[in-house]
């Protein structure tokens, strides 16, 4: 079964993971989602804020200082949580799809939204674990705060999915489309899901989940600086926190693609049209087309992120944690269930 | 659920930020700002009133004598400098100086020294007359009845020789000890270039004898003082042999007593009243604790604590009295007991207490911040509680017969 | 007739969960447990019953088509629930004894370490 | 019929484990003969019943054994039957591996208890009671099947007598059990005086003829007695108090292999002997307690601070969700819950023996004293995190690919029926597993991480056959955790499909061969491969560790000096020397909890734990049995 | 490459933590308004973090008090290696106008090494910035002299 065509898709396949949609991709666009971030709170608070590449700045930084392992901690898990945690992130980018470009086009479908909802939770825990492992009571208040947050979000995130996954099913007839290439092929045949009645309080209620499920600043009572030294990561020092702060980023990146596949899918699709319009044939247009759906893709992240995690960021104050809860679970989740029940009686 | 700030967050992100970017375009500091300090040597006359005023106690000086004067070197350490600039108030010559400079960073200690040295020439010998003994008479110039004395324009006092009664209070008080009085020779001389102007003399001249720049000119009078105060005196006793007291109590003798009331103001315990108009001084017998303060600060000698022999003369009074053993009145059980060799300070930094000179006036035990000691003047005891005590020396400083030792 | 058993049996039945549900004792409530017991047996026993029909002891021979009887099957169910019945009632007190020698008390409602 | 072909191992099966218990009564003094003869009764019945495995699973062969070789003759079944189709195979094959592990488990977890042989008696008696009720096919043999399961875990909960509140679990228990008991007999009897007849097969086929009054009544009065065998919500104290006191590997038996019994009797009754699921309130009322006690039992354990006292409800809570993929009584449902119900054997009785485990070292299982354990027992604490990850549906693990099977399974029922109410129920599900992943956080950060109280300091790692049974339930957990399709192909297929037509069965047993239609294998609407995503995962994982230890990731400065830590590696107190404090128990997730506080102070006060007050839950769940049957049936 | 990329952002992303060893506060207002948008220090990468293990300057304000003494120098000994401490304001430096009073620990600079003293009874933010700036250049050198 060592035919060349498996070792050149193999090599294709290694070149998802590593690059594209992998980890490269991630690395950078994260960290510049995050470097914006930073750079659009400080000018809302009319300061001039930090370079746009502070974020790597910081990274490598991180990485040249010494890991200081706390003799109170499990060394293993210490060191093993945050490196978990950056690879299952990494491997939810792979699913989602970049409008139509899939990583999985001619194999069976790996996983679609209840999974990558469930995938979602593995970053969140192996932060837990890596605190709990310090020992150190900070850590132990960061984690309870930490899932109390996880608890409060995944309700409404949960709807959003059932209702997308409804309302996708309807039209098409099937009753349920549960995989995420279906949602974007219908986006792209009958334009963006946001277009629909009953989809707008669920795109509105994603747009509330981002910032508490990246644990962002109105929603980041785990990591709250001024109360209890940034909570779960106040034991970890030098390249593991570095990667920590990777990890958060390049959450931010998948949170905000999985709100563009979602609800803005049918934006990109229309490029083939575009590229053909040109006159363009063959492997050039595909991979003209291809730029231009990633450049489309980071853009509307972009544009995500600075509407959902900076301005919010900018206008609020850190919330405390049970205040947190109700708010998800009262304001977040009506409207998700608005969504849902509109889904559900076939608008 | 209102948020406050929504309109300025977006309007904000479209106008241009309020920071005045401060490493690329440098910032002058507000126009009398307190910053770095320069000090001009050449205008310094070492009267040490800025280190004397300086909070942070940041100034200091060395100086070392070299054949043409004596080298003066003042460093002003920023690092101990609250910049609250009272020594350039009271530099009456403007040496010390605050810049607009608030760059005021060091990796070392020396960056922050700023000093500066100067040579000060030993004070030109005036034509002062060669005996300095001379007998008082003639060297007082003789001020005719009537002259009309003017304050100087330099900001120097000067002296109305009719009102002065030579008390050497203003010599005293004096900060940069530019005035000597010498009471016997009934002579008054100022020190020109040590002297600051500062007034202090004027304020202490309990016969407003002294007059500074602003003050009226006065006229002398023709009468000779020491005329009205005789007959309102009680008369006195025929001088005795030895004259004072055993228990070591104040007497007064009212023939050289100007009743000043400086005695009355300077007693710790308070035991002292004394009427200027009336002329009249009492003793209150159980308050008093024979401490010996008035008689030291008594600018006239016209108080004699505990028994001394009669002097024979009014002149040297005063330095045989110090060599008498003052601890006379006191029944020595103690004194003999005492070991032979001198007490050593104790090292763990607590006070000490020299039962030979020690008269129980319970001073350190009020000044005590921490209230360590309990001395009983009855009994006679002094005890010190180890714990409490913090060892800050306070009450050593305090005592007036240098009996604690710290 | 046969209805006064059914009466009776859901009597028993209804009176056990009664002494189970009110009564504090603990031993009060092992009866009670045996009442009910008592009651499904009663319960089992009267379903078999057809009138006029002999006791279902016979021999081969003399086993013809004309020959009645009562149903052999419930008995034999009642004979196993009676056992199950005095093991469960032998058990229980058994647990009562030793719970009443580390409680101290035979009161149900002090009996409640485990709870919340 | 020679004595070794495949028609009598059912029999072999339940017969060895009596036999073995039997045995070790006499040679039980012995230590080496009663271990041997726990292992051989428990191996050899596993490896019986996994022969049948390609006979009656995929070849789809029913097999019915008469006792006394007395067969079906003249319109009645006089004899007593066993009859092993698929459903009863794929419990049985439950039930025995859970047997085996435990036994492996207890040799050296009971140790240090006295009376050791009859622990090992009542063992095998329970073990034996569930497998006799698993296969066999007369409902009074069920009946007596289930009285000699109630007596063993009675008794076994009883078996540390000085344990705290394991007398007070143990009476509790006999009593509401006694009562579920009482109610299956008067329900089996009922149903005699309709059709006068035992065998269940013939039952199945007469008595949808026959629902009246009395038939109403005994389905009622079965399907309580059964529900207070699974422990479902009106009787899920009982469970709380029983397993918190009894042994571990007891708890492992109640948890895992009690509850199925209780389960299967449910499937047998509402499937088989009434065929009334096409009814839509009888799914309803499953549907319904399968949620509540869902959610109940896992709010519950949130507030416990017990470990084990935990565990109990989770496993409640886990048969909530079986019970609810049951009843919506579609082929993915049922299969799905089978599923979840082989996996939910499988990680709590490696969660229950990792309890089991620091309970032996540590002597205590209250969440507030213990923490990091983790530095003193690396073993435990990986097995354990395999285990929690699995029951709170991390993905690679079996317990995701289970509830995700559900997940789909109720939200294409909700799509068919139309019906809202299933929408709600799939909420629930998911968010009742988000409480579950809070609750085994909690437990990981109070046990296993945290701060190592001094008095634990020379725990050292468990006995290696403890290990090896927990790693035994481990590696379990990850193949049916990566292997969903081979899982449902093999054994949940099936067995569901022999749920969905009993004709089958009824006919087997009058020895027709009724030819099994080839229904479609259920499938799954979304698209889950965990084998990809692991590959994906550790290609990602391995470039990552890579990079960083390139990246000097190992710039790592470790704590050289013994006991006196250097202010360097002690923990950040705010600049004081860092003191013991633990976080854990009682004070985590203080946000949830202070949010329904209204609802914990109303569910504390509803467990009062006096025996009364469970007693009028299980009369008042009857009354309204009957009452809801009456009406809908 | 690899090495000169670390040194580099090891210069541009320093973050800071503040320990008042006993200050009047004056330094501490100063310090945070560094952050403020008028002067705004993160342009130049600075960030006050919440724990020792992620800071890389030690600001330290006040005249360190026997109280804050061994809290102060435990805190620093926390801190991962490439690390500066910079006093800020004359207290640390001397003790200012409690210098010789009995709760005075004296300056810090008797304890731990001082990389830069930024003087002045509450020195302008500008100071302080210049301070910071100097710093940076500090660590550099340490991070080019580390392994």
């Amino acid at each position: 079964m060592f035919t060349p065509a498996f070792f050149t898709t193999a090599l294709l396949y290694l070149g998802y993971i590593l690059i594209f949609p992998g980890f490269l991709f991630c690395f950078v666009v994260g960290l510049l989602l995050c470097g914006i971030d930073r750079k659009a709170v400080a000018r809302m608070q009319k300061r001039v804020g930090p370079p746009i590449l502070q974020p790597f700045y910081d990274f490598f930084k991180l990485c040249g200082k010494e890991t200081i392992v706390p003799a109170a901690a499990s060394r293993t898990t210490f060191m093993l949580a945050p490196l978990v945690g950056l690879a299952a992130l990494v491997v939810i980018q792979l699913f989602i799809p970049v409008f139509n470009f899939r990583v999985f086009r001619n194999l069976p479908e790996v996983a679609d939204m209840i999974v990558i909802l469930y995938l979602l939770l593995i970053p969140a825990v192996s932060v837990m674990l890596g605190g709990a492992a310090t020992g150190s009571p900070y850590a132990g208040i960061g984690l309870s705060r930490e899932m109390v947050t996880v608890l409060a979000v995944e309700l409404p995130l949960v709807m959003v999915l059932l209702s997308v996954a409804k309302a996708v099913g309807n039209e098409l007839g099937t009753g349920l489309v549960f995989s995420l290439s279906g949602v974007v092929d219908y986006q792209a045949a009958h334009g963006s899901l946001i277009g629909h009645v009953s989809m707008i309080p669920a795109a509105l209620a994603m747009l509330l989940i981002i910032p508490g499920e990246t644990g962002n600043h109105p929603f980041d009572a785990a990591e709250a600086e001024t109360e209890i030294c940034e909570g779960l990561l106040a034991e970890y020092s030098g390249a593991p926190l570095g990667i920590y702060k990777l990890s958060h980023a390049v959450k931010m990146l998948t949170l905000t693609s999985l709100f563009v596949a979602l609800f803005l899918g049918g934006i990109g699709t229309g490029v083939e049209h575009l590229v053909a319009a040109i006159g363009l044939t063959g492997g050039v247009a595909a991979a003209l087309s291809l730029i231009l759906q990633v450049l489309i893709l980071v853009l509307l992240c972009i544009v995500l992120t600075l509407v959902t995690i900076s301005f919010v960021h900018a206008v609020t104050a850190r919330l405390k944690i049970e205040q947190l809860f109700k708010y998800y679970w009262t304001v977040v989740t009506g409207l998700a269930l608005i969504s849902l029940v509109l889904a559900w009686y076939g608008f | 659920m209102d948020f406050p700030f929504v309109k300025e967050a977006i309007s904000s992100l479209f106008q241009k930020s309020s920071c005045d970017m401060y490493p690329v375009k440098p910032s002058e500091a507000a126009p009398n700002y307190r910053g770095r300090i320069v000090f001009h040597p050449d205008k310094c006359i070492n009267c040490m009133m800025c280190e004397r005023v300086c909070s942070g106690n940041a100034i200091t000086h060395t100086s070392e004598q070299t054949p043409e004067g004596e080298r003066i070197t003042r460093t002003f350490y920023l690092g101990s400098c609250t910049f609250c600039a009272t020594c350039m108030d009271f530099c009456g010559h403007g040496a010390i100086e605050f810049t607009r400079d608030y760059h005021m960073i060091a990796t070392k200690e020396e960056d922050l020294m700023v000093s500066g040295t100067f040579l000060k020439k030993p004070p030109v010998k005036k034509p002062k007359p060669a005996a300095p003994a001379a007998p008082k008479a003639e060297a007082k110039p003789a001020v005719a009845a009537g002259t009309v004395i003017k304050p100087r324009d330099d900001g120097k006092p000067v002296q109305v020789p009719s009102k002065c009664v030579y008390c050497t209070i203003c010599a005293k008080k004096c900060p940069a000890g530019a005035l000597t009085v010498d009471r016997a020779a009934k002579t008054w001389t100022l020190d020109e270039d040590s002297c600051v102007g500062c007034g202090t003399c004027a304020e202490a001249c309990p016969k407003k004898a002294i007059l500074m720049p602003g003050d009226e000119p006065v006229t002398v009078e023709a009468a000779a003082p020491a005329a009205p105060k005789a007959e309102a005196k009680p008369a006195p006793a025929a001088a005795p042999a030895t004259i004072g007291r055993e228990d070591g109590k104040p007497v007064q003798d009212p023939d050289k007593c100007v009743y000043c009331t400086i005695c009355a103001k300077k007693c710790p315990a308070g035991a002292l009243e004394v009427d200027r108009a009336a002329k009249t001084w009492k003793l209150d017998e159980d308050s008093c604790v024979a401490c010996g303060t008035c008689e030291s600060v008594c600018p006239k000698k016209a108080i004699v604590c505990g028994v001394q022999d009669a002097p024979a003369a009014p002149a040297p009074k005063a330095e045989e009295k110090p060599a008498a053993p003052a601890a006379a009145p006191v029944e020595a059980p103690k004194a003999d007991e005492k070991p032979a060799e001198p007490l050593k300070p104790r090292d763990d930094g607590r006070p000490l207490q020299d039962p030979s000179k020690c008269v129980y006036c319970t001073i350190c035990a009020k000044k005590c911040p921490v209230g360590a000691l309990e001395v009983d003047r009855a009994a006679k005891t002094w005890k010190l509680d180890e714990d409490l005590c913090i060892g800050c020396g306070t009450c050593a400083a305090s005592c007036p017969k240098q009996a604690i030792l710290y | 007739m046969i209805l006064m058993n059914y009466i009776a049996a859901f009597f028993l039945i209804v009176l056990g969960l009664y002494t189970i549900v009110t009564k504090y004792n603990l031993v009060k409530t092992v009866i009670g447990l045996s009442i009910m017991d008592y009651g499904v047996n009663l319960l089992i026993v009267s379903i078999g019953f057809n009138p006029g029909g002999t006791a279902p002891i016979f021999t081969f021979s003399e086993l013809n088509p004309s020959s009645f009887f009562v149903d052999p099957i419930p008995q034999a169910l009642t004979l196993t629930s009676i056992v199950i019945g005095a093991c469960v009632t032998a058990m229980s007190l058994s647990l009562v004894m030793k719970i009443y020698e580390q409680y101290g008390t035979m009161d149900t409602r002090e009996v409640r370490r485990l709870r919340g | 019929m020679s004595m070794l072909s495949y028609q009598h191992f059912p029999i072999y099966a339940i017969m060895l484990y009596f036999l073995g218990a039997f045995l070790i009564v006499l040679f039980g003094k012995n230590k080496i003969a009663r271990h041997c003869l726990a292992l051989l009764s428990v191996t050899g019945s596993l490896a019986l019943l996994v022969s049948l495995v390609p006979r009656v699973m995929t070849g789809g062969e029913i097999i019915t054994y008469w006792m006394g070789n007395r067969a079906y003759s003249g319109g009645y079944a006089i004899g007593i039957a066993l009859e092993v189709d698929a459903l009863s195979l794929f419990f049985a094959l439950l039930v025995a591996v859970a047997v085996f592990v435990s036994g492996v488990y207890s040799i050296r977890y009971m140790e240090h208890d006295d009376n050791i042989p009859q622990y090992y008696t009542l063992f095998l008696m329970l073990a034996g009671g569930v497998m006799g009720l698993v296969l066999s096919g007369d409902l009074f043999n069920m009946f007596i099947m289930v009285e000699i399961l109630t007596f063993a875990a009675v008794a076994l909960t009883a078996f540390r007598n000085t344990a705290r509140g394991a007398l007070e679990a143990a009476f509790k228990y006999l009593v509401v059990g006694s009562i579920g008991s009482t109610c299956i007999l008067a329900g089996t009897i009922m149903l005699y005086a309709q059709v006068h007849t035992l065998n269940f097969a013939q039952l199945s086929g007469l008595i949808p003829g026959h629902i009246h009054g009395a038939t109403r009544v005994a389905f009622a009065l079965l399907f309580v007695g059964f529900s207070t065998k699974a422990f479902l919500v009106p009787f899920h104290p009982l469970a709380a108090d029983a397993h918190g006191a009894a042994p571990a590997s007891v708890s492992v038996l109640i948890s895992g292999v009690l509850t199925k019994s209780g389960i299967y009797g449910i499937i047998r009754l509402v499937y088989f002997l009434f065929q009334t699921m096409n009814l839509r309130p009888i799914q309803f009322m499953l549907v319904f307690v399968g949620s509540v006690s869902m959610f109940v039992c896992v709010t519950m354990a949130l507030a416990q601070h017990d470990f084990k006292r935990l565990l109990a409800f989770h496993s409640i809570s886990q048969i909530g969700y079986v019970l609810t993929a049951v009843g919506l009584s579609t082929a993915l449902g049922i299969s799905a819950g089978l599923y979840h119900a082989m996996n939910h054997t499988i990680f709590k009785g490696l969660l229950f023996l990792a309890a089991g485990a620091v309970l032996h070292e540590t002597g205590t299982t209250d969440l507030d004293r213990l923490g990091g354990l983790s530095k003193r027992m690396p073993h435990t604490t990986v097995l354990f995190l395999i285990g929690a990850a699995s029951i709170s549906g991390i993905p690679p693990f079996n317990g995701f690919a289970s509830k995700w099977l559900i997940y789909q399974a109720a939200y294409l029922r909700a799509v068919e029926t139309g019906n809202i109410g299933y929408l709600l129920v799939t909420i629930i599900a998911l968010v009742t597993s988000t409480l579950t992943l809070a609750s085994f956080v909690k437990v990981s950060q109070s046990v296993f991480f945290g701060r190592l109280p001094d008095e634990f300091k020379d725990v050292k790692e468990v006995p290696f056959g403890m290990r090896l049974a927990m790693s035994l339930f481990a590696i379990l957990c990850v193949l049916t955790g990566l292997l969903p399709e081979l899982v449902t192909k093999v054994l949940t297929g099936p067995a569901a499909q022999a749920v969905l037509n009993p004709v089958r069965y009824i006919a087997a047993a009058r020895g027709i061969e009724v030819p099994a239609e080839t229904a479609a294998l259920p499938q799954a609407v979304g698209a889950w491969s965990p084998i990809n995503w692991l590959l994906l995962l550790g290609i990602s994982l391995f470039a990552i560790t890579l990079v960083a230890l390139l990246g000097k990731y190992d710039r790592v400065s470790e704590n050289a000096s013994g006991e006196k830590i250097p202010a360097k590696y002690d923990l950040f107190f705010s600049g004081e020397k860092s003191v013991y404090s633990q976080v854990g128990g009682g004070d985590l997730f203080w946000g949830f909890k202070h949010n329904w506080r209204h609802y914990f102070s109303f569910m504390h006060d509803l467990h009062s734990g006096v025996v009364n007050d469970y007693a009028l839950w299980a009369v008042v769940a009857l009354a309204l049995a009957i009452a809801f049957l009456q009406i809908v049936l | 490459m690899f090495k000169k990329l670390i040194e580099e952002s090891t210069g541009k992303s320093p973050w800071l933590f503040h320990i008042n060893a006993g200050s009047c506060n004056g330094c501490d207002i100063e310090l945070v308004s560094v952050l403020t948008p008028r002067y705004d220090a993160e342009r130049l990468g600075f960030k006050l973090s919440g724990t020792p293990r992620h800071a890389d300057i030690v600001v330290v304000t006040g005249p360190v008090t026997q109280q804050s003494l061994n809290r102060v120098l435990r805190t620093i000994e926390q801190v991962p290696e490439p690390r500066c401490i910079v006093t800020m304001g004359s207290c640390p430096q001397s003790g200012n106008v409690f210098r010789g009073s009995y709760a005075i620990a004296g300056p810090l600079s008797k304890y731990v090494h001082v990389d830069v003293d930024v003087a002045g009874c509450t020195p302008k933010p500008e100071a302080v910035i210049d301070g910071l700036v100097k710093a940076t250049e500090i660590l550099r050198e340490k991070r080019r002299a580390m392994k």
